[in-house]
C-alpha cells in the first residue's frame, strides 16, 4: 500500500542535510509551510541554498534559519521585508557580505522551477533583456524580440503547504496558497508537504487533484487540521 | 514661475483619471502602491478583471475589518476579497498570463519613464542597497500595455520623464503611457505625445518639467 | 457587462476565413468540439491549417474538412486512422500528396501550444533529438543531454470543448476532455469553447476553473446542455 | 537446431513476466499494443499507478460492457476507469510529467533496440507510409526506465536486438531493459546482458537470435 503520510515533522523533515539546497512554497507568508521551516530552522544546520520568493522578510521562520547562520545562498525576486517592519535579517546578513543573492525576476523564477519540473532543461523569455538581472547571460532575438536564456531550477527538497492531502500524495491547495507550492512539488527530488486536511484515497475528485501525488513523497498532516 | 504654482492632480486625482480611461473587460494588474488606488475608481458595474501576481484573477474590494480570509492577499500582501467569477491559478500559471501578453493592461510606478518606452521601476541602483524586483520585470515586458503612474518630477524637482533612462531599467520599450499629477502622455514611435494636460497647468509649464520634448495631440 | 457567451454556432465561428490558423482540441474524439467542427466544415472554406493532434484519424469533422478540400496542412503528432478503421482521409490526401503534415511528437506540441500561450518563444527539450524529427533544427548539449530548439505555436483561432461556463469564460473541463483544449486555449488571438454545462458568474469555484476566462473569447452552449 | 524448438514466453507470458518486476508505488505508462497487457497482470492489491498520456494518473481496468464513461479513454482510445486516487491533467502537464523523469518506468514495443539503448519503434522508414509518432519520442526521452516488451527477432526471423539500430530512431541510449518471448535483457554500459532465459531456450539459441554480443549476469 502506498501511504505517504508521515506521523510527524521530524520524520518529513529526514534527510535534510548541511549543504542542501531547499525549495520553500508560499506568497508572501500565504501558503509557506510554517510549521516545517520554524523546525528546519531547530536542526543546526549549515550552507543551504533557499530558494523562496520572499527569502528576505521578516516573517515565518525563514529569519530565524538566517539569524543561526544556516544558509549560504538566497535565491529569490523579493528579499525585502514588508513594508513598516523593522529592517530585515536578510538585509543585515547581506550587507555584511555573509549571505549570496541570486536575484531573479518573479515570473522567471516560477518558470525556471516549473521547467525542472517539466523537463526543458532552458528556455528563452524576454522577461528581464537588457537589464542588469540578464548580464552574462545568452541572449538573441527570437521572433523580433530580445530575449534572455534562463535555465531549469532543481532543488533536492521542497517544503509545500498544501490544503488536502491524500494517502498518494494527491494535493489540493486552498485559493492563493497555491502560488509557488505547486509549481515546486514537481521540481525537487524529495517533495515534502504539510497538510491541512487529510482525505482517504479517493476522497478528491480527480479533477480537482491540483499536484498528482506522484510529485509529492511525504505528507504531515498540519496540527490545526480538522 | 514658481513649482509651488503647478499643482496638477492630487495623487488619488491621478488614480481616478487613470481608472477612467480603463475599459469595462480589461484584465489588469495594478503594481504596489499609488498604482493600487486605481481599482477605487473603477465603479463596480464596469465589470474590469484584476489580476494579482500571485495567482488571481477577479479581485474585488478589500474585505471588512474582521473578515479577511487568511488565504487570500494580493501582491502587496493586503487582504482581498474575491468577486463572483474570480479563479485562482498557480505561480507559473499566473505569470504565463503575464508573459504571453493576456494582460490587456499593467499600471505601474515609476522611477524614469524613458521617450522609447524604456522603463525604470525596480533599483535605483545605490551600491549596498538590497536589490528586490518582483514581478516587475514581467510585467513590464509582458502586458499588451503598460501605463506608468508616477509624480512628473522627483522630490527635488528633477523629471522623471527623460530621453534615456540614467536608473538601472526594468524592461525595453515597455510603457505606452504615462500618468503623471502634471499630464497623460502616451509613448509614441516619435516620442512622448500629450493627451491631457491636468487643469491650470500650461505646456509650457508642462514642458518645462519633462527631459525629452513633447508633442502635441494635434 | 462582460457576456461572451454567444447565441449559436454561426457566431461562434464568425470571422474564420480562408487561410486561417486554427487549432482543434481533443484526443482521440473525447474533448473534439465536434459541433464546431462540422460547422466549420459547411464553409466552404479554404487553405486552413490545421492544428490538432489527431488530425488524421477517421472521426469527427476533421475528413469531411480534408474531403472538401479545406486544409492545406495540419500540424499533428498522429495522423492516423484508430487500428481497424477504414483507411482514413488524411491518408490519401497526404499520399497523393494534397496536404502539407507537420509531424510534431505529442509532448513536444503540447509543449509548443503550452509556451506560445505563456511568453515563452523556445526552448530546448531532449524530445526527439538525434531523431528525423530533429532534422534541420538547432541542437546543443543542455545539463549533458542532447536538445533540440522548439518555437512556441500560435493559432488565430482555437476551438475547444469545455464542460462547464459562466459568461466571463471561465471554463472547467471533464476528466480527460482537459487535454489539449486546456493548452489551447491560451495560444489562439480568438478561442471559442463549446461548452455542455452553463453556470452563473460565481457558480464555479475559483480554485475548480481550470482556464481563466481572459483566455476565453466566446462560448457557446452544446445542444446536449442540462 | 530449428527456429520450431526455441519457443519461449508466449505473448501473455512475456506481459506477466515483465509485470513480475514491477514493484509497488511505480508510475507506470504502457504503450499502445503488447504492452497494454502488462496491467493485466499486476494484482490489484500491488499499488501501481498506470499513466496515460492524455492526462490520467491512476487508470483501472477496462469497464464492464455498456458502463463506459464517454470522457475517460486511454491513450490507445480504449474506455478506462479510475482508480481511487487517481487525478487528471491537461496535455502539456501531462507530458511534463513524462519529459521531466516522473515515470518510473515506460513499457514500449519495439522495431529494434540497439547494445546503446538506442530504440526504434515509430517508423519503419517505408517511403510513402504516413508517419505517425504520437508520444513516442517523449516516452523514450523521458521516463526514468524505459523497457521494450518486443518478439526477439521478426516475423522472418532477424534480430531484434542490434548493434546499430537501421529503422528511424525514437530516442537516444533511451532502453534500460528488454523484455522477449526468449529473454530478459538489460542495456548496460558494456551492452547487451542476459537477466533471465525463458525455460527451454538456452544461452547459444538466444546469441545466435541476437544481432549484438550477449554478457551474463556473472
Amino acid at each position: 500500500m502506498i501511504d505517504k503520510f508521515v506521523p510527524d515533522i521530524d520524520a518529513a523533515l529526514d534527510g535534510i542535510g548541511d549543504g542542501a539546497t531547499i525549495m520553500i512554497g508560499g506568497f508572501g507568508a500565504v501558503g509557506q509551510p510554517h510549521a516545517l521551516v520554524d523546525a528546519l530552522a531547530e536542526r543546526g544546520l549549515r550552507g543551504l541554498t533557499i530558494i523562496a520568493n520572499n527569502a528576505g522578510a521578516d516573517f515565518g521562520g525563514l529569519p530565524k534559519l538566517m539569524e543561526r547562520g544556516a544558509i549560504r545562498k538566497v535565491v529569490c525576486s523579493y528579499p525585502r521585508a514588508t513594508p513598516g517592519a523593522n529592517k530585515a535579517t536578510f538585509e543585515n546578513l547581506y550587507t555584511a557580505g555573509k549571505i549570496e543573492l541570486e536575484l531573479v525576476p518573479q515570473g522567471t523564477l516560477a518558470e525556471r522551477i516549473r521547467a525542472a519540473g517539466a523537463g526543458i532543461p532552458a528556455f528563452f523569455t524576454p522577461t528581464g533583456a537588457g537589464t542588469k538581472l540578464a548580464e552574462g547571460k545568452e541572449t538573441r532575438m527570437v521572433n523580433g524580440r530580445l530575449c534572455v536564456l534562463e535555465h531549469a531550477l532543481f532543488a533536492e527538497f521542497a517544503l509545500i503547504e498544501a490544503w488536502e492531502a491524500d494517502r498518494w500524495g494527491n494535493l489540493t491547495y486552498r485559493r492563493v496558497g497555491r502560488n509557488f507550492n505547486q509549481p515546486m512539488a514537481s521540481a525537487a527530488t524529495v517533495t515534502i508537504a504539510l497538510a491541512h486536511r487529510r482525505r482517504e484515497l479517493g476522497e478528491i475528485d480527480p479533477d480537482a487533484v491540483v499536484t498528482p501525488g506522484l510529485f509529492v513523497n511525504r505528507v504531515v498532516i498540519a496540527e490545526d487540521a480538522a | 514661475m514658481s513649482d509651488a504654482m503647478v499643482r496638477g492632480w492630487s495623487r488619488t486625482g491621478m488614480a481616478e483619471r487613470a481608472a477612467a480611461d480603463i475599459p469595462e473587460g480589461w484584465v489588469v494588474n495594478l503594481g504596489i502602491g499609488l498604482p493600487t488606488l486605481v481599482a477605487n475608481y473603477v465603479p463596480a458595474e464596469r465589470e474590469v478583471i484584476f489580476h494579482s501576481e500571485n495567482g488571481v484573477l477577479g479581485m474585488g474590494p478589500a474585505p471588512a475589518p474582521g473578515e479577511a480570509d487568511p488565504w487570500l492577499i494580493n501582491a502587496g500582501k493586503q487582504p482581498i476579497t474575491l468577486r463572483p467569477g474570480a479563479s485562482i491559478v498557480g505561480q507559473s500559471d499566473s505569470f504565463g498570463i503575464i508573459r504571453g501578453g493576456h494582460l490587456d493592461l499593467c499600471v505601474l510606478g515609476g522611477y524614469e519613464v524613458a521617450a522609447n518606452g524604456d522603463l525604470a521601476n525596480w533599483s535605483t541602483g545605490k551600491p549596498g542597497a538590497v536589490p528586490a524586483v518582483g514581478g516587475a520585470m514581467d510585467l513590464g515586458a509582458g502586458a499588451k500595455r503598460v501605463w506608468a503612474l508616477m509624480e512628473h518630477v522627483t522630490r527635488d524637482g528633477h523629471p522623471k520623464l527623460v530621453e534615456r533612462c540614467a536608473y538601472p531599467l526594468t524592461a525595453l520599450g515597455s510603457v505606452t503611457r504615462v500618468y503623471t499629477d502634471l499630464a497623460v502622455i502616451d509613448v509614441t514611435k516619435q516620442g512622448f505625445r500629450v493627451v491631457d494636460i491636468a487643469p491650470g497647468v500650461t505646456f509650457a509649464e508642462l514642458q518645462a518639467r519633462t527631459g525629452a520634448p513633447l508633442l502635441t495631440a494635434g
